[in-house]
Formats: structure tokens, sequence, C-alpha cells
């Protein structure tokens, strides 16, 4: 590492911020050196993306202060923080989704020509930063239009663009794929030797080590402590981020695969390009995983299956009859749940309550003539609070103000209410902590074994290879094959993924 | 303005009586007149509480609501909706509050079942009946050249005020009725409302002009505003230069309009005496008010509907003084 | 102590207001301690019944994040056909003369269900035509003023108001239960049973927690298998419902009904309900909030010509208190960072 | 073949705005073939213009995701102002008796100074004290209203229309340049000359790309740097002066100003604005979809009273036209993915 190994560009010190019955942030206090990677690693929840909130202009401190680049700093808009050197790429994707492409890159600082945006610059400089961190995305194309997986490059791209002295990545690589990973791990190797510093936010414990130089682990709003990354390995970290002991990644299987329970039969979307001809069973107390490159429209047949997508042809044989899911109602009717994917736009409802989150798709049970028990309805939340360890002061606080993480476990216990059948998981642990996602496996584990067919997609190989009894994989809209966990490999799936 | 009770002022403290009054709207033309010389015989006789209604039943109601609370010893009331007056009696009734409405007439049994109930304004169809006559005199008198397809009928279009306003509709009915009892045939070309409303008249008019041109023989307007609104659209369509002319006549003689009257862009309007309506009104009042004799110390009579007869005026050019005098 | 005191504070940041409500009373009782009585108190609260149930008919809507501008409108026709069913039968100016003095129920009801019908129409364009619902009601809103122009100007006597109520009908919306010298008015009974009644649809029933959630977060209350569509056309159905016994109090207590009655509540009531908390983007929004809201209006309202503020400088004041109100409301989330 | 035949269906989907208004005159056209004339072009367009010049500034608004329900009393009041710096001076019920006759431009600047400076005001409500723009503008509507009417309800002669203008500025808003046997209206010049500006303003500059910005994803602006405070004063503002300019063009149009004059334009220019594709949620509109917007309210307008359909029933049809063209617009966004 450079000379400057010793000198700090950046110590935030005894910083403190309380929101309304939390205290998000405990002095806390985090020194990152010039031109290295330092990981911030703690549990959903833990006040990670809280503190560099509090660097970025975004929240305002209680307590503490911060020194950058030599000068105490207090930044009170993100204006400030950008112009000073510091950028950002946020945890919720941040983007206009009505504009293209390079006007979301250069927005807050558009080339001009006189009073005019110099729109050619623009095209011409998106173009070269996208060249050059490799990125093949038209700058003119609408966000909207855009993958996540493409969504999330492009804010990367953005945040390099700065050409920031450091730059905060708050969980980059929750929608990124393999290769993408890789990708940007490239990136930040170069911007490394630009010496830029790197605060890096992931709960993919195989990337800390890769990327990062030193760790900082936060539990609970608290600082715990800061490590070279050399001196750690993967479970002494976990260990520190829990507080106990967590030797496994994965829990045991215990499920019992018995006949099949669900057959889906020449899925083809009807609105193309799309997924086609895709044909797979599921069995009683089985895990079906979905591999797939993105844009391999793994999503949208859970979707179609679900109800939310119309299909030109295809059909759904549930224990032997067939049934139609046209609308979600009835796919929940039928016993099915859907985790979707994008948990802001299709899970969440921001300003309303966890209790409220938990048990609105599953009303029916509530109903006492025409009204709603309060107590079933309560006692259902706890079970959800409880069961999926959410980290909530009340249930009537809101869940918009929870974390990541946190929401997302409120939602697989809004499902798990209303005991499905068939559970459909997309990307179930995306943004959730290693504890929590331990959790999670048990508890797919464990509907496995009470009898449910559990479908589920993810992009994290391991979690697909550690969790699932039978892996289908997609690939360009297609079903390339049908793999058995056990007796699968890594590079199979691979191939398949890459077949069409 | 000195329209207010002043504050904290309950009109039981101080010497006057409190009259509480609402006008239907405050911001009309013509009522803007008739609030002034209320205001104006009310200083130091009686201590006047007025209230804008808004063009709105139900807040008028509310407002007597408040004006009893307040301790009005009577009421003077612009109703909004004629039909409301009983409504308005059973909430003074009971406090035996003395209510004099004026300007919109209200049913005669309703007036006649209250004993200090009255009526103090002109009869609602006679603006229309004075309009019909004058657009008939002025036809008659102008027939060769304004019959342009000498047909011996009269073509004509009608900018109605809003719909269902008592005013609207009796102007609109008795203007063209008394038009037809002259013995002049009528032809209605068009007739559309405009809500009172000079843009919207000028938009109408615009589309009329584009249709019929030179088939329109006579603008008729339930107001002044309508009428001046109808005029913009004329002139942008080379009417009133040259030879060109549109007979136009409204309702109110307004300042704007006696202007074009002498200007001679319009053939006349209708003058509704605001002066003697508002002065007649806070004398029975403040009479009322103070426990006497409505008509004590006036100059008025009642007719046998207990109302107090204002009538309208028609100005045109040959007695355009009268309409300027409204206005000193 | 410390979190005593911040615990009060917080109290009042997050009811700012009924707070402001109560701020708003002292201060009309300090410039004139007259106001301060039960006829004030009983006119106040007979004033803000029928808006009440208006308002909360709207606001239904609005935490679907709908919006309704056809509300006053439809008011105005369950007015006129409420009131030309209810004419007394000695009555010289009836619209149907030979129509027999109806029990006072049939006439409401059918005024009811013209615009609850009408309110479900609006539902279905909003929901099965995905007309935003600013379009779609504005649409109605003109559509329903012609329907009812065209019903009020008829023969035999044209577009007269219509007058000369059943006595029944004026007493069932302008008198009240004798309590000492006073009347608790009907009205107000009225529209302590509505709220009751939507309370608890709002916070009892499957139909209410469907209502937050297709307003907070309408793709997904459909993966959460709420039947989007059916739902809000009930919820405009229950609105267009409110609406039309409204129109009919409105009626009743005027004493006569034109197709201009109720012109612009529409804009009152959305204004009371933003005031009382409702969001505009849908998914918040409390019985007792819309309530307030209706009352703070009625106070400014009612307060200001009691004090005798002259009719312009009303306007101004007003719109002043209105904006002061919600900005002191927002500091709670605008404080948030 | 097949593709061919569904870019021309892909590009009528996307367009079907455009297309209504055509088959709407279409149809009036077939209705009464006399309607296809240069007059009623002519007619239809110079109505258009002060209504597309208010529809523009509405729709700057309505794309940061707010509203501005002041806009027609903005209008109001500056007809009212201009009005009355700008009677001729031989007039003999001149507001200001002893006023010189003014240059054109100096009341127009006066007007639109006032209005420009409500806008920002409106602005800094918004932003500053985070006021949702409905009810702060819906304060701002009620307090101009009052301003407007203290201003104008005057002596020496009271609440009178403000007519006697002079020659100069009827000209400029009545008259056009002859060509051939028409006259091409100064107000659509004017409306052609503020939809270019608007556009650059939109497609061309920081201002109309944070703008974009703010009504998309506010959120993502703030994180991004842009000072969305000033942005949204600054689009207020821009707002309240376009609103001014067309009040004085209302004013110069009818020859006459009230305190009444614009009122409830703000609802026609926010419909026109949402049936011309502009998104209430805001960060979605175009130049020229506003523009039709406009026309095809017009079109309805003028189409209707052309036909001399009778004016309940004008309602009703208006009411009908305007679900219809939206709905068919939204059928682009119904389908089910
Ligand atoms: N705007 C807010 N209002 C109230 N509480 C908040 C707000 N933002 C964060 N919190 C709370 O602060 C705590 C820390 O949240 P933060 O988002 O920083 O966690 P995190 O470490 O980033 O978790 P994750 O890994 O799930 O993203 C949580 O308890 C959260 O509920
Ligand atoms: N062209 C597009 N326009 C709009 N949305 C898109 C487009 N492409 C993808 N999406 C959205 O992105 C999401 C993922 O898309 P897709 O099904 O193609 O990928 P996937 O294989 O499911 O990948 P992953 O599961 O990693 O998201 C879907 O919800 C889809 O709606
Ligand atoms: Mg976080
Ligand atoms: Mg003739």
């Amino acid at each position: 590492m450079s000379e400057a190994g010793n000198t700090y560009l950046l110590e935030m010190q005894n910083l403190t911020k309380r929101f309304p019955g939390v205290v998000a942030l405990n002095n806390v206090s985090l020194k990152v050196k010039a031109g290295s990677v330092h990981a911030l690693m703690g549990e959903n929840g833990a006040g990670k993306s809280t503190l560099m909130k509090c660097l970025f202009g975004i929240y305002s401190m209680d307590e503490g202060k911060i020194f950058f680049d030599g000068k105490e700093v207090q930044f009170t808009s993100s204006k400030q923080a950008l112009e000073n050197g510091v950028s950002m790429v946020h945890q919720e994707l941040n983007q206009v989704r009505q504009q293209n492409v390079m006007d979301n890159i250069w927005l807050g600082r558009y080339p001009h020509k006189g009073i005019f945006i110099d729109e050619k610059k623009m095209y011409e400089d998106t173009k070269a930063i996208f060249q050059s961190l490799d990125i093949n995305i038209d700058p003119r194309s609408k966000v909207s239009t855009l993958s996540v997986s493409e969504m999330q490059m492009v804010e990367i791209a953005k945040a390099v663009s700065y050409h920031s002295k450091i730059i905060v990545m708050d969980e980059p690589t929750s929608s990124l794929t393999e290769t993408e990973v890789n990708h940007l791990f490239r990136i930040i190797k170069r911007l490394q030797s630009e010496n830029v510093a790197i605060i890096y936010i992931s709960h993919k414990m195989e990337e800390i080590l890769k990327i990062s130089d030193e760790v900082t682990i936060m539990r609970d709003g608290q600082y715990i402590t800061t490590k070279d990354a050399k001196e750690l390995t993967t479970n002494e970290i976990i260990k520190l981020m829990v507080g106990r002991d967590l030797s496994q990644r994965f829990p045991e299987k215990i499920n019992e695969p018995e006949e099949v329970i669900l057959k889906v039969k020449g899925f083809t979307a009807e609105t193309q390009p799309s997924f086609s001809n895709v044909s797979f069973e599921l069995r009683k107390g089985e895990i079906l995983g979905i591999a797939g490159l993105v844009g391999s429209k793994r999503t949208e047949v859970v979707e179609a299956l679900f109800g939310l997508r119309s299909l030109k042809s295809g059909t759904i044989e549930l224990r032997g009859k067939a049934v139609k899911n046209d609308t979600p109602q009835k796919a929940i009717k039928n016993g099915f749940a859907l985790v979707t994917e994008e948990r802001r736009t299709t899970g969440i409802y921001p300003e309303l309550s966890i209790s409220f989150n938990s048990i609105i798709a599953n009303l029916k049970q509530y109903k006492k003539g025409i009204f709603l028990s309060d107590s079933k309805v309560h006692d259902d939340t706890k079970w959800v609070i409880d069961s999926m360890k959410v980290k909530t002061p009340s249930q009537k606080t809101s869940i918009g103000s929870l974390s990541g993480g946190n929401q997302q476990k409120v939602i697989i216990g809004r499902w798990l209410l209303t005991r499905p059948d068939i559970l459909l998981l997309d990307e179930p642990t995306r943004g959730i902590d290693v504890g929590a996602k331990f959790e999670i496996y048990q508890l797919i584990n464990n509907l496995a074994a009470e009898g449910k067919g559990i479908i589920m997609i993810s992009s994290e190989m391991p979690e697909l290879l550690g969790v699932t009894d039978r892996i289908l994989v997609m690939s360009n809209g297609k079903a390339a094959g049908i793999v058995n966990t056990k007796t699968t490999t890594q590079e199979e799936i691979m191939r398949l993924a890459a077949l069409y | 303005s000195s329209s207010t009770g002043g504050s904290g002022g309950s009109g039981k403290d101080s010497g006057n009586p409190a009259v509480g009054a609402t006008i239907y709207k405050f911001d009309d033309n013509f009522m803007s007149y008739v609030r002034r010389a209320m205001e104006d015989a009310a200083k130091g006789n009686v201590k006047l509480m007025l209230n804008d209604s808004q063009n709105d039943q139900s807040k008028q109601i509310e407002q007597v609501d408040t004006l009893i609370a307040k301790g009005a010893k009577s009421l003077a009331i612009n109703l909004v909706d004629p039909k409301a007056a009983q409504t308005i009696i059973d909430k003074a009734k009971p406090k035996n509050i003395p209510v004099i409405f004026f300007n919109k007439e209200p049913d005669e049994k309703v007036l006649k079942g209250y004993d200090k109930a009255y009526y103090v304004g002109t009869t609602s169809s006679e603006s229309g009946v004075l309009q019909g006559e004058m657009i008939a005199k002025a036809w008659e008198a102008n027939k060769d050249k304004w019959d342009k397809n000498h047909d011996g009928k009269l073509q004509y279009v009608l900018l109605k005020g809003e719909p269902g306003h008592p005013d609207a509709e009796a102007r609109t009915k008795y203007a063209v009725d008394t038009i037809k009892q002259k013995g002049i045939q009528v032809d209605e070309l068009a007739m559309d409302t405009a809500m009172w409303d000079a843009t919207k008249a000028t938009e109408k008019m615009d589309a009329w002009l584009a249709k019929y041109s030179d088939k329109i023989e006579f603008v008729i307007a339930n107001n002044d505003g309508m009428a001046l609104g109808a005029i913009a659209s004329l002139e942008k369509a080379g009417y009133f230069s040259g030879d060109k002319f549109m007979p136009v006549v409204g309702v109110d003689a307004i300042p704007e309009a006696l202007e074009m009257i002498e200007k001679g862009k319009m053939v006349g309007s209708i003058l509704n005496d605001a002066k003697n309506q508002g002065k007649a009104t806070v004398q029975l009042a403040a009479n009322a008010a103070k426990g006497k004799d409505v008509l004590a110390g006036t100059e008025w009579k009642l007719d046998d509907k207990k109302a107090v007869r204002v009538p309208y005026v028609q100005v045109d050019k040959t007695n355009i003084q009268v309409g300027k005098d409204a206005y000193k | 102590m410390a979190t005593k005191k911040s615990n009060i504070s917080k109290w009042l940041f997050d009811n700012v207001i009924y707070v402001f409500l109560v701020l708003l009373v002292i201060g009309i009782v300090v410039a004139s301690p007259d106001f301060l009585s039960m006829t004030n108190l009983i006119n106040i609260l007979s004033q803000s019944s029928s808006r009440i149930i208006i308002a909360l008919g709207m606001a239904g809507i609005l935490i679907t994040a709908g919006t309704d501008l056809s509300a006053g409108r439809m008011v105005g026709l369950a007015a006129v056909v409420s009131a030309s069913l209810l004419q007394a039968s000695d009555y010289a100016y009836k619209m149907y003369p030979h129509l027999a003095e109806l029990p006072l129920i049939v006439p409401i009801l059918i005024a009811m269900a013209v615009t609850g019908l009408i309110g479900a129409v609006n539902g279905v364009i909003v929901s099965k035509l995905h007309v935003p619902p600013f379009i779609a009601t504005l649409g109605m809103m003109i559509g329903v003023y012609g329907i009812t122009s065209i019903y009020f100007d008829r023969p035999p006597y044209g577009a007269q108001p219509i007058g000369g109520l059943s006595q029944s009908f004026t007493t069932f919306a302008q008198r009240g239960i004798p309590v000492g010298q006073y009347e608790i008015p009907y009205l107000l009974l009225y529209a302590i049973i509505a709220s009751i009644l939507i309370w608890v649809m709002w916070n009892k029933t499957q139909l209410g927690k469907n209502m937050y959630a297709i307003g907070g977060n309408p793709e997904a209350a459909k993966v959460s298998g709420v039947n989007v569509a059916r739902n809000i056309i009930i919820i405009y159905m229950i609105a267009g419902l409110l609406y039309g016994f409204s129109g009919t109090l409105e009626a009743g207590r005027v004493g006569s009904a034109t197709n201009n009655t109720g012109n612009m509540y529409e804009l009152d009531a959305i204004a009371a309900c933003v005031v009382g908390g409702v969001s505009l983007s849908g998914g918040i929004g409390t019985v007792p909030g819309v309530i307030t809201g209706v009352l703070i209006f009625q106070v400014i309202n009612y307060g200001l010509a009691f004090l005798g503020v002259s009719p312009y400088i009303q306007y101004i004041v007003k719109g002043l208190i209105i904006v002061v109100a919600v900005a002191f409301d927002m500091r709670k989330h605008a404080k948030k960072k």
C-alpha cells in the first residue's frame, strides 16, 4: 500500500445518531486509509448504512466528529459531499427511472455549453466511462428498461465518475451475478491503484476477504473492532458480527422429497422475448433452485406461475389436477406464495406498520364475521417478529424505517403466515446478513421437511448448492437443464446457463 | 372597508343595534353598489355586520346562524336561492328577529307566514321584461337596417348566465316572451350559458360568428359582463367599424356598458337602482331592529305582497345620464 | 426527566393538528371572549356534520391514492333528487304535482342509490379503464352537472330552486334532540354514526386493510392477492353513498336545492382531509384526523365571520391559516433527517 | 410485413392522443361540414393560446410532482392589475383617474413581477416548509383571491369590471398579422414563442433536466447533489410569470377584467396537461403533449358550441369525451406485462 498508510484519509470519531425509538449509532468510529478497501460489516440493522449516510450528508449526526482529508467536515447535503470528494453507491437503487442512463449519470452536474446542456459531451463522456469500466450499456437507453443488475452497474459507474477520493459502496453486489462481481472487483483494484479509498459494505462473506484490506465490524449500532483482513477468517468475522459462533453456513438438510405435487408444462410468455417452453416438476418436500444469468427470465417464470404475467401457452398441474393461476388471488387460493425480487416496488408498504405488512396477504384468516380479530393480528405479527428475528422497536413501527434486511424478513414472514403449499422465493436472501441467512435457510429447510414444495431463485451459487435438492438452470428464456444438487458442480451449472 | 362589527363586537354592548346582513355574492357588480349604499345608510344608525355568501345557499344559512349567535337584532338577507327563505325564517322566528329580504324575492306565501318579514327590491321578472321592451322598441325603429335577411323576423343569439340562477332564468324567459308579446317574430339561432363570464361569452360569440356570421341580428345577454365579452368578439370580427353593426343589450348598466352605449357599441342596458335598494333595506332593517314600525320615518310604501318596490330603469343613449348619476 | 419531556414533545409533534385546533379556538376566544358559548359550539358542530360525511367518503378514496372531483356535483344531484321527491303535498310549485308525500326514507335511499351507482362507475373507470382518478372524476363532475341540470330544469316550472320541502324532511335535517335549553342537532348524530361506521370499516375489516394496501403500494397489493379493482370500485361506491346521504341533508338543511348545490364541496373536502393528515399519495389517513381537518376549516370559517373580519380579509387569513397549520404538521416529517 | 404493421400500430399506440385530436375534429366535421373553415381554425387556435401558456407553467410544476391550484387566481390578479394600469386616458371610469397612459410593456412587466413573486412564494412554501403542493397552493389560491378582490373592489367605482382599456392594449391581444383575408392572431404568436422557450428549457437546460429528475425521484436528485429547493422555487416562479403574462392577455382579449377572471383555470390547465400525457405523479410530460391536451379541450368546447348542442348536453358530452380520450391513452400502460 502507499506510504500514506499511516495517515488516515477519513476519520469518523464517536458518532451517535438517534431515530425516534432507536439509537442507530452509538459512539461509532471508523478510520479509512487512502488507497485501501475498507470493509464495513455487521448484521442487518447494525447501522452501516446510517453511518455512511451521516458521512454523505443525508443524515445529520447527533454527536461526533468527522475528519476528511485533514480537515474537520460535516456535510449538510450530498452536494457538498460530492464536491469534496466523497461519492456513494446507495443500498437502495436511487435512479430516475423515466430518464435515460446518461441523464442519470450527470444529474446534478450536467456539462454546459452556454446556458444549454452539452448532450454530445454527455454522451461521449458516458461512453468513455463505460468503456474504461468495460460496461456495455447504451447511454441513451431509458433506465426503466434496464435490468436490476444493469441499473446497479450504472450506479457504480456514476459513483466512479466523480473521481472522488473515497467511494462508499453500500451492498453494490446485491443484484450482481458472479461475472459482474468479478468485473466490479477489477474496477475496485484499478481505483485502488489510483489511491482511491473504498468503503465496502456487503453481506457476501466470500467477497470481503477477497477484496478488502481492513475490516471494521459493527453490532447493534456499536463499534466492535477494526482488523487487518489478512488476520481474519470468514468464521471469525461472523463470530464478531453475530456475537456467537456460527460454525456452519448452511443447516443440515432434513427434508425428504416425496411425490410430485406440481407440474409445469410448456410455459411460454405472451409477450416475447421472454421465457418459452419451460417445463419442470416439483416434489412435495423438495427445494428446487433456479439458476441462470441475469436476464435469463427466471423472475418472469415465477411471476407467471403466480398470475402476475400472462401466458401464451402452458399448464400448471397441482397434485394431478389442472389449475389456472390467472391472478395472484387465484394463486394464493391454490396455495402458492411469492416473495418477490424487488422488495421496494412489489414488497413493502413503506409508510405502513410492520403489523400491517405482516398480515396483509392473510386477511381471510383473521375474519370474525365481517370484522378482523385484533388479537389474532397481534399474535401473528408477534410470530413474524419473533420467528424471523426482526429488529424493531414495536409492531407499529413503519416498515420503511427498518434496515433493508429486516424488511426482507417481514416479507418472508408475511408469506409464511399464509401457510402455502408451494413457496416461490425470488432472491430471498438478497441483502440479508449471514446470521439471518442461516435462519432463513433453516426455515426453508423446515418448511420443506413439513412437506411444502419450495422454488428458490438465486444468483448465489453456494447458496443454491448448499440449500436445494435439484436446480433448474435457465438460459436465455429456456430451460437448459435440471441437475441434481448432490451430483452437480458449479462448472456444470455455468455451462448450462450459457447454453443458449 | 367599514363592513365589520368591530373586533370582539357582539353588538350587545354598544349604542346602535346590530343588523346582520348577507350578500349573495360580494363581488357581484350590482351588489357591490347595494352594499355601499347599505354601508352609507348604516353610518351612525346601526351596526351593520356584512357577510359574503359566496353564491352558496348553505353558507348563507350558516352565516345566519352566526349572526343570530352574535346577537343581531334584525336580519337583512340577500338570498342566494329564493326558495330558501323559509329556512331563514325558521331560524329567526323563534328568536323573534325581523327579516328584511332584499334583491331576491321569496315566495309570497313564505313572506306572509311571518309577520316580521319584508322584501325590498324589484320583481325578478322586471329586468327581463324591460330588456324585452327595449329590444322591441329598438328593433321596430331600426328594422330596415337590422333585419339583414329581410324576413321580418328577429334572429337572435342569447348569452345566458348560470343555468338555474333565478336571474338568469327570469331574464331569459321574460326578455324573449316580451319581444314576442310585442308582436315580433323571433328565431333563436343559438342559446348557451356563458356563466355570467366575459371570457366565456367572447368564446361562445366567436363560434357563433363563425357559424352564422351575418345571420345574427341581435345579441341578448343576461348581464353586461357577457355583453361586453360578446362585443370584444364582434370587434375582432370587424363589427362597429365602418357600417358593420350588431345590436347588443345587457342588464346592470355597469360603467363600462355605459361607455359602450355612449360609443354606440351597445343598444342599451337595464339599470337596477342600487342606491335606493341599499338605502331602503337598511332603513327597514334599522327600524325593525329598534322595534319601530319598519316604514317609520321613510318615504317607502309596502305593496300587498309586503314588498317595497324599487324599480328598474332602461338606459340607452337618450337617458345615459341616469346611468351615470348612479355612479356619482 | 429528559425522556418525559421528550415524550410530551413527541406526543405534541405527532398530534400537532389537534393541538392546532385547540390553539385556533383559544385564539378566537382571546379576540372575542363571547365566542365561548354553547350556541356557537352547537352551530359549528352542526355545520361540520354534513361536511364530515362528505370528507369521510373522500378520505377513503384519497387513501387509495385516488381523488374525487365529482363529490360536490354528486351532493348536488342527491339534493335535487331528494328534494324533488319530498315536496310538501300542499306546495304550489311541485316538480311532480301528483306525487303523494313519500316516507322520508324512500327518497333518501333513491338519492343514495343514484350517487352510489355513480361512485361505482367512477371506480370502474379508474380501476378497469385505468384512467387516472383526477381525469375520471373530472369527467364525471362535468357530466353529473349536466345530468343534474337536465333533471332540474324541467317542466312544469323549469330551472327553479326546488323548495317547499315537507315538514318531515326539514325536521330530519334542521331539528334536534332537546337537552335543557339547547338542541343537539340530528345532523351531528348522523355525522357521529357515519364516523363510527367508517372507523370500523377502515380499521376492523378486510376492505379497510385492502384500502390502505392499495394506496400504500398498489404493486405490492396486487402481489399480496388483493383484488385491486373490486376494492377500488367498492370504495368509490361507498363514497358515492356518503355524498348522496350528505346531499339529502344539504337539501333538508337549506330547505331547497338547485343544480348548483354542492358546487366545489370536493375542494373543501380534499383540503380538510389533507389538513387532517391524509396523504394525497395514498396509504395514510385516520378518521379522527379527517374530522379534525373539517373542524379546523369550520372553526376558521365560523370564527372569522364571528369576529366580524371583513370578507376579503377573511380569504387572506384563511389561506394563511391553512398553510401554517400544515407547515407545522409537516415539521414531524422534515425533522427525520 | 408483420413488423411494419406492428410498427404503425405501435406508433398509433404511443401517439394516441394526437390521433384522438384528429378523430375529434373529423367527428365534428362529419356532424357539420362547415366546421372546416379557416375562421374556425384561427378562432380555436387563438382561444387556445393563453390557455397553452398557463398549461405550460402548470405542466412544469406537475412534472416536479407538484400542483398549482392558485394558477387561475394569479391569472385574475395579473388581469386586474394590468387592466387597471392600462385604461384609456379618455375613459370616464378609470381606477387611477390621474394616471397617464403607460407604455404597454410596463404594466405587463408589473403584473408578471407580482405573479412571479407569488409563484416563488409557492415554491418556498412547498420546498422549504415541506407543505404538500396541494395545500400550499390552495392556501395561496384563497389568499390571492382576497388580495385581488381588495385591489379590485375599491373606490371610486367599487366592484366593477375594469374596462375602457387603451387601444394599444386591446390591439396587442385582439389583433393579428394580416395574411390574405385572414389575420394570424398575435395571441397565437405569443403562445408559439412561449412554447418554444419552454421546450428549450425542458429539454436543453439543466433546470429542465433537474425538473424531470425531481419529479421522477426526488431522493435520487438530492443524493446526486441537485439543489432541490432552489429548482422547485424557480419552476414555481416561472409558472407564475407565465400565468401573469396570460392574465394580461386575458384582460386584453376580453377588453375587461374582474376579480373573477381566471376562476378555475387551474382545473382546465391540469386537465389539459393530464390529457396531454403529463403524469400527476411527476417525471413525465412533453410540450407537444401539453399543447395537444389544450387543443383537445378547446376543440371540444368550441365544437360543441358550434354544433349548437344544448348546454346541458354539452356538459355530458364533454365529460364523456375527456374520459374516453384518456382511457384510450391509458391502454398502452394497462396491458398485463
Ligand atoms: N430514517 C430512519 N428512521 C428511523 N429509523 C431508522 C431510519 N434509518 C435507519 N433506521 C434504523 O437504524 C438502524 C440501523 O439501520 P441501517 O439501515 O443503518 O442498518 P444496516 O446496518 O445498513 O442494515 P442492512 O444490512 O440491513 O442494510 C435500524 O434499526 C433502522 O431501523
Ligand atoms: N426490458 C425490460 N423492461 C422492463 N423491465 C425489465 C426488462 N428486463 C427486465 N426487467 C425486469 O427486471 C426483472 C428481472 O428480469 P429477468 O426476468 O429478465 O431476469 P432474471 O433472470 O429473473 O434475473 P434475476 O432473477 O437476477 O433478476 C424483472 O422483474 C423484469 O420485470
Ligand atoms: Mg444498509
Ligand atoms: Mg331576419
